[in-house]
């Protein structure tokens, strides 16, 4: 048996072991290398950063704990932004254990940049229906939440007085990881026309860019790695900009494994080996 | 209904919405290709609609889990009822199950939605009652795990692992979820069968599947394996759309770069 | 303190799956299943049964109510293998709506916004090839997906060259998902190492 | 037998496709009720789920089938969170509201960390020079991997710019047509399902 024959025939949890191994080594000896914003994230840093002080954004931070990892430290990077310009968040979610997220979000960044409650943003809280509370909101915010996540009525909320439809508001801001985004830009940008910046898992940040080219959305914050950016934007160092170190390295792991892969199948093709076993993987089939 | 006194009132009360117009149109010259369509293929039942590979797979997966005497599990996607694939899926898994009854091997269709549980839990006994067999239909074949997405990926892997079903098939929307049902599965040995709209996943279910239809393929699908005029006639439908799509983008750029915007900008009033 | 045990637990049968399936997965497995459905089950009845519902019926008086109520009955039915004619009618109208409300909000967030976009006047410069190049990959990438004739011809030479944009579009994506995923692990990792073994400075 | 609900579907559907482009507020707080309606359906198709996994999982455990012990660790968690949700709460600060902290949210997240191990163990088992296409496809996936993240530029100072271009040339043309495709698809199923000719749905014969 040939080198090659023995790498393809590797167990697969040596792999699993050095992937292990690519994450938890930089986390615990990092070097911080260093951070370049990519346009996309400067796009929606610079349509949020160009928004007058006193304008009212629409954020909705549809996710769960599942996918926190990527777009918690994005909603806390965004809100100290919109703080820093004291813009006026109305905050809400769609995913009801988001909840508890959303409020730890606000209240990280809001005792970041010293916000405060009701004045300078309000807290909705969960409803459930995508399609139903985005087309809600085009016409009436109050018949989707009548009260905020605490009970007090829309009308007694300085943030939120005045404002019932996304005419009244200067942008909308979605952070989502499902096709929660999908609806925002059907509805909230498509049928009512309101300024859209999205931030997104990675996994669906590439079909986003047809919507980038034809200004249904004005940024795309993508992934951890976007949040990251983000950071570095708004100068601050938060879970985002420390996980980085651990996200090149795995990169590499991975680039290097498929690689190595092919690499090894040309080898033992060459030696004339039958590599038997179930093939995979081309598109014809 | 609480409304603020602040909030500003001017109430709408147009009854048509003139910059919606193109969208109008575009709806009912695609509902007219549709019509058109539907009657040409009651006229002439031989319209042509390219073979897709994989397909024949699917009969293959049958036989060969019939003779193992194992099951079959059919994964109908993770979405719910406003989402095309999930029709898709459905179609499919009509067709399917109708196989799979002439065949009696055991079908298992774990569902992440309750509607489409509801919806599938129909379309399978009717499969059985449609080609005789309504006795082989064994309740419970068709049944909810869960609206949590990992936790039915959590389920679905360990039924894989234990049940060791000699085919899966994966058909509708797929998220997160797709490389770890589809790896979980080829370390069984299973024949897999993979399609979905979802484009971010096909990298992992080609990587991991046996045969896979990619993106709109899995529509051409559901329509190629009734071989109902009806159905083939939407796929040619939506081929006309595609091409009139094609040549208003091209008519439209060649205006504007001449100077005249006129049919671009109607393309973009909304 | 018990409750980031206990995360810790329940992380590390997860990740037990990697060696290969065993009880402790097993356990992890059917306690999910059962935790969510029973979560989902108690969101719906705080979210919508009670306010959509029971608030506007018994505080109200409003009768409109009684249709959507009566719909979610007659899925109830199902129960009973005779009852699915019943429950036909309430996923009639909820695929109804759904259907009523996908039509025109794919022809203009997908469709139109799309080709109107596609039809801008190329700029000049390197800009004006990369927006050429866009428009040959929409021409080549939808002939790819045309059905109806047989990939032969100026047709299939479009299709040949649309599938190599779609492959570019698969890696693309592929590179994402791998950054995506090695996130979501960096995050669990961070979890063990800083708040459970307190390794990391938090 | 089926011509009822064709109907509803028919009337509920061609409604709400109308009432896009009526914007008189009257037409739509009618859209928005119909709306709301399908959220009541859908948390009775939950109950309706539910029982359906009581039921299977119940069945194992009369049956005694291999593994049952776990079939019932499902009922009793299924039917503990659910009553004391009703009966406490689901938010934030609920005993609901930290189990779900607790239980559901490590679990969840700890399955899609294990998607990285999967997605490394199946690329380098399954991604296969093997073609032109599954060549490009591999290529830019490691131009992508290695050009979007810290080490990139290290590498080379052109590289984020390619990654740059790749996403905004090919990558968003190939997505343009698949949302243009999949957007007609869409649309044609919905069309389909108002028009009647789609009945999958309500099941067939």
């Amino acid at each position: 048996m040939t080198w090659a024959r023995k790498v393809l025939s590797i167990d697969r949890r040596i792999i699993f072991l050095l992937v292990a191994a690519g994450v938890a080594l930089p986390l615990l000896r990092p070097v911080n290398l260093p951070i370049t914003v990519t346009p996309r994230v400067q796009a929606a840093f610079d349509a949020i950063d160009a928004l007058p002080a006193g304008s009212k954004v629409l954020l909705s931070m549809d996710y769960e704990p599942d996918i926190m990892a990527e777009l918690f430290p994005m909603s806390v990077a965004v809100l100290r932004h919109c703080f820093r310009k004291h813009l006026q968040v109305i905050a809400m979610t769609l995913y009801p254990a988001g909840t508890g997220l959303g409020e730890r979000a606000l209240r990280t960044a809001a005792k970041a940049e010293g916000a405060v409650l009701n004045k300078d943003y309000a807290w909705l809280g969960y409803k459930s229906g995508f399609q139903v509370v985005m087309i809600g909101i085009g016409e009436n915010l109050r018949g989707m939440y009548p009260v905020d996540f605490y009970g007090t009525p829309l009308d007694s909320i300085p943030v939120t007085r005045g404002v019932n439809a996304y005419r009244q508001m200067a942008m909308v801001i979605n952070l989502s990881g499902s096709s929660a985004t999908d609806y925002w830009i059907q509805f909230a940008q498509g049928r009512f026309h309101a300024p859209l910046v999205v931030g997104c898992t990675a996994v669906m940040a590439t079909d986003y860019y047809p919507y980038l080219s034809s200004k249904q959305i004005l940024g795309l914050v993508g992934g951890m790695k976007g949040a990251a950016e983000y950071e570095r934007l708004i100068d601050t160092v938060g879970d985002a900009r420390r996980g980085m170190d651990a996200q090149s390295l795995v990169h590499l792991i991975v680039a290097l494994l498929v690689i190595l892969g092919n690499v090894a199948l040309f080898v033992a093709r060459r030696a004339g080996e039958d590599l038997g076993g179930r093939p995979a993987g081309s598109m014809t089939r | 209904m609480l409304r603020s006194e602040a909030v500003d009132q001017t109430l709408d009360t147009r009854w048509f919405d003139p910059a919606r117009l193109n969208i109008l149109i575009g709806v009912l010259l695609f509902t007219a290709f549709l019509v058109v369509n539907i009657f040409r293929a009651r006229a002439k039942s031989d319209l042509y609609v390219r073979p897709i590979a994989g397909l024949k797979a699917l009969d293959e997966a049958i036989g060969r889990a019939t003779e193992m005497g194992r099951s079959v599990l059919y994964v109908p996607g993770l979405s719910d009822m406003s989402e095309v694939g999930t029709f898709a899926a459905i179609t499919i898994l009509y067709r399917l199950a109708q196989r799979i009854a002439e065949m009696g091997c055991d079908l298992d269709v774990p569902c992440y939605d309750p509607v489409v549980m509801t919806v599938l839990d129909g379309a399978v006994r009717d499969a059985y009652s449609k080609v005789g067999r309504p006795d082989a239909f064994r309740p419970g074949c068709v049944h909810y795990v869960s609206a949590q997405q990992m936790a039915y990926v959590a389920a679905v892997n360990g039924t894989m692992l234990r049940d060791r079903p000699a085919a899966n098939v994966y058909m509708g929307s797929f998220y997160a979820e797709s490389l770890l049902l589809a790896e979980t599965g080829a370390t069984t040995g299973a024949i897999q069968i993979a399609g979905t709209d979802k484009v971010t996943q096909l990298p992992f279910f080609v990587c991991a599947c046996d045969y896979t239809l990619l993106g709109e393929e899995l529509f051409a699908a559901s329509a190629y394996l009734g071989r109902e005029p009806v159905q083939l006639a939407t796929v040619i439908a939506q081929d006309w759309a595609k091409a009139v799509a094609a040549i208003a983008v091209t008519a439209a750029l060649l205006l504007a770069s001449l100077g005249h915007p006129t049919l671009a900008s109607w393309l973009r009033a909304a | 303190m018990i409750e980031t045990w206990i995360a810790a637990f329940l992380t590390l049968c997860v990740f037990s799956f990697l060696y290969r399936e065993n009880p402790f997965y097993r356990f992890a497995e059917h306690l999910f299943v059962g935790s969510a459905a029973g979560y989902l089950l108690a969101v719906q009845w705080h979210n919508v049964l009670i306010p959509n519902v029971w608030t506007p019926l018994t505080r109200g008086g409003d009768l409109v109510v009684l249709i959507p109520l009566a719909l979610g009955l007659m899925m109830l039915a199902r129960i009973w293998s005779k009852g699915a004619g019943i429950a036909r009618w309430s996923i009639a109208f909820y695929v109804g709506v759904y259907s009523g409300v996908a039509i025109p909000g794919y022809m203009q967030a997908q469709i139109f916004a799309q080709l109107a976009d596609a039809a801008k006047p190329w700029p000049p410069g390197a800009a004006g090839v990369n927006a050429a190049l866009v428009f040959i990959g929409l021409i080549t990438v939808l002939a790819y997906f045309f059905f109806s004739l047989p990939h032969r011809g100026i047709h299939g030479v479009g299709a040949r060259i649309g599938i190599y944009f779609l492959m570019v579009a698969f890696g693309a994506s592929f590179g994402y998902t791998v950054m995506a995923r090695v996130s979501l692990l960096i995050s669990r990792v961070q979890f063990l190492l800083r708040d459970w073994l307190h390794l990391l400075p938090s | 037998m089926r011509r009822g609900p064709l109907l509803v579907t028919f009337l509920s559907g061609a409604a709400v496709a109308a009432l896009f482009f009526i914007p008189h507020h009257q037409a739509q707080a009618v859209n928005n009720k119909l709306l709301e309606w399908t959220l009541v359906v859908y948390a009775f198709a939950l109950i309706l789920g539910s029982m359906s996994l009581w039921n299977s999982h119940a069945r194992k455990l009369n049956a005694r089938a291999e593994g049952w012990p776990f079939s019932l660790v499902t009922l009793v968690s299924l039917v503990g969170i659910t009553a004391l949700g009703i009966w406490k709460g689901v938010g934030e600060g609920s005993p609901v509201g930290r189990i779900y902290n607790t239980v559901n949210s490590p679990l969840a997240s700890t399955m899609f960390a294990l998607l990285a191990f999967v997605i490394a163990s199946a690329a380098f088992r399954a991604f296969r020079a093997r073609s032109v296409e599954a060549t490009l496809l591999l290529i830019t996936a490691i131009v992508m991997m290695i050009g979007r993240v810290s080490i990139g530029p290290l590498i080379s100072p052109h590289l984020p710019g390619v990654t740059e271009w790749l996403l905004d040339v090919p990558n968003l043309a190939a997505k343009r047509a698949i949302a243009v495709g999949v957007g007609l698809g869409a649309v044609s199923t919905a069309l389909k399902i108002i028009l009647g000719i789609e009945r999958s749905y309500l099941g067939r014969s």
